[in-house]
């Protein structure tokens, strides 16, 4: 299945981009990061949350959206 | 009573004449006895030696706005309120600029006191912005909310 | 710090234009990060089935000047404010029109939202300020803070 | 000895007047207030509190200052 990963702030000029679609067959947000880390070792060491369809989510959760981001702490306001 | 989705964001800092112009557009409204307004303003922090000049603001602007409006949607709830408008910049904006501009105005001042402060306080804590603070020497770091 | 005895009064209701060149005045001052902005308005109450159309403002001049400065010094000691301005109306302010501004600004939140009610429930209690409501019909009442 | 009495709001609705310069031999602010229930009987059933010199004062403080202001209830903001 196509997923597409955005990435924000300090995360994405980690990953020398904004956005990236994958094809992937991990079933939870943990196995996807594991491949993640492979492509973006320094990734293992910032500090971020990530959102599925918009919406936080932990490690467990199961992929089940079209969209996930990367967010790295907030700096609103 | 459901609003719509609105868009926050506002390209580059937030204008004085903008906030006095919406301050004046609240004229007709008759029933309200008290507005409070809570603007950030662009601090030239100095960290390690180097002092900061400017913030470029991004966004997860989708999610961002989703974010805004349930805090919106619940500060309406929990308060008295009549209105309730809030801006946030995307972009680069200078040390002395304003990058937040939230205006809630209620019939009695207690009640914008505390939704002002809750307004606030969620979205720094809520919102997917990211801001990075230029130094002089065009270099930057992250800054994140505390 | 001594600050010099100020007029808070001005005559008749205070001009968003007014607010919002105050707020542009203080881009120059870059440890700010926070401001916060009281303004009371004036609302068309209905009081036994009279509206009002207006307040009209009288003080103790002389005495509500020497509470507002006492109100800024003690502010300026409680909390840690960059700069702090009020102005009050006297005279007729019209249903809708702005009768009272409070400006606070710091580096950091959370000091403007503690100083800025302190300072706007101090003026309600301490200050000799005298409002007529003004009615339709020409009548009128003497507003009392509540 | 003379003193300056300044009536505010609805005070000096009932007074009439805004200011007035009385001669005076009590000395205290119940004394005084004694004298001006007489030339305003109204004035007993308001609510007031008064100032010498620009100070709220209670009413058995000693008249000590030049201007006295008698102040219903405050209604800034």
């Amino acid at each position: 299945m196509e997923l597409t990963i955005k990435y924000f702030g300090m995360i994405s000029e980690l990953t020398s981009c904004e956005e990236e679609k994958i094809l992937f067959e991990q079933t939870t947000i943990s196995e996807l990061l594991k491949d993640l880390f492979k492509k973006y070792p320094d990734l293992k060491n910032k500090d971020f949350r990530i959102a599925q369809d918009r919406k936080l989510v932990s490690l467990d959760s199961l992929i089940s959206g079209q969209e996930l981001a990367l967010l790295p702490p907030f700096a609103g306001g | 009573m459901e609003r719509t989705l609105k868009n926050v964001f506002v390209k580059g800092p937030i204008s004085s004449a903008f906030i006095g112009n919406s301050i004046a557009k609240h004229q007709s409204k008759t029933t309200i006895g008290a507005h409070n307004i809570f603007l950030g303003q662009v601090r030239a922090d100095v960290i390690n030696e180097k002092t900061v000049t400017a913030i470029d603001y991004s966004a997860y602007e989708d999610m961002a706005n989703e974010k805004f409006h349930e805090i919106r949607e619940d500060a309406f709830k929990k308060f008295n309120l009549t209105c309730m408008h809030i801006y946030h910049s995307s972009g680069r904006v200078n040390v002395g600029e304003i990058c937040l501009f939230v205006f809630v105005s209620s019939p009695r001042r207690k009640e914008v006191f505390k939704a002002l402060e809750y307004i606030v306080e969620r979205i720094k804590v809520d919102v997917p912005v990211f801001g990075k603070e230029i130094f002089e020497d065009t270099s930057h770091q992250w800054k994140t909310n505390t």
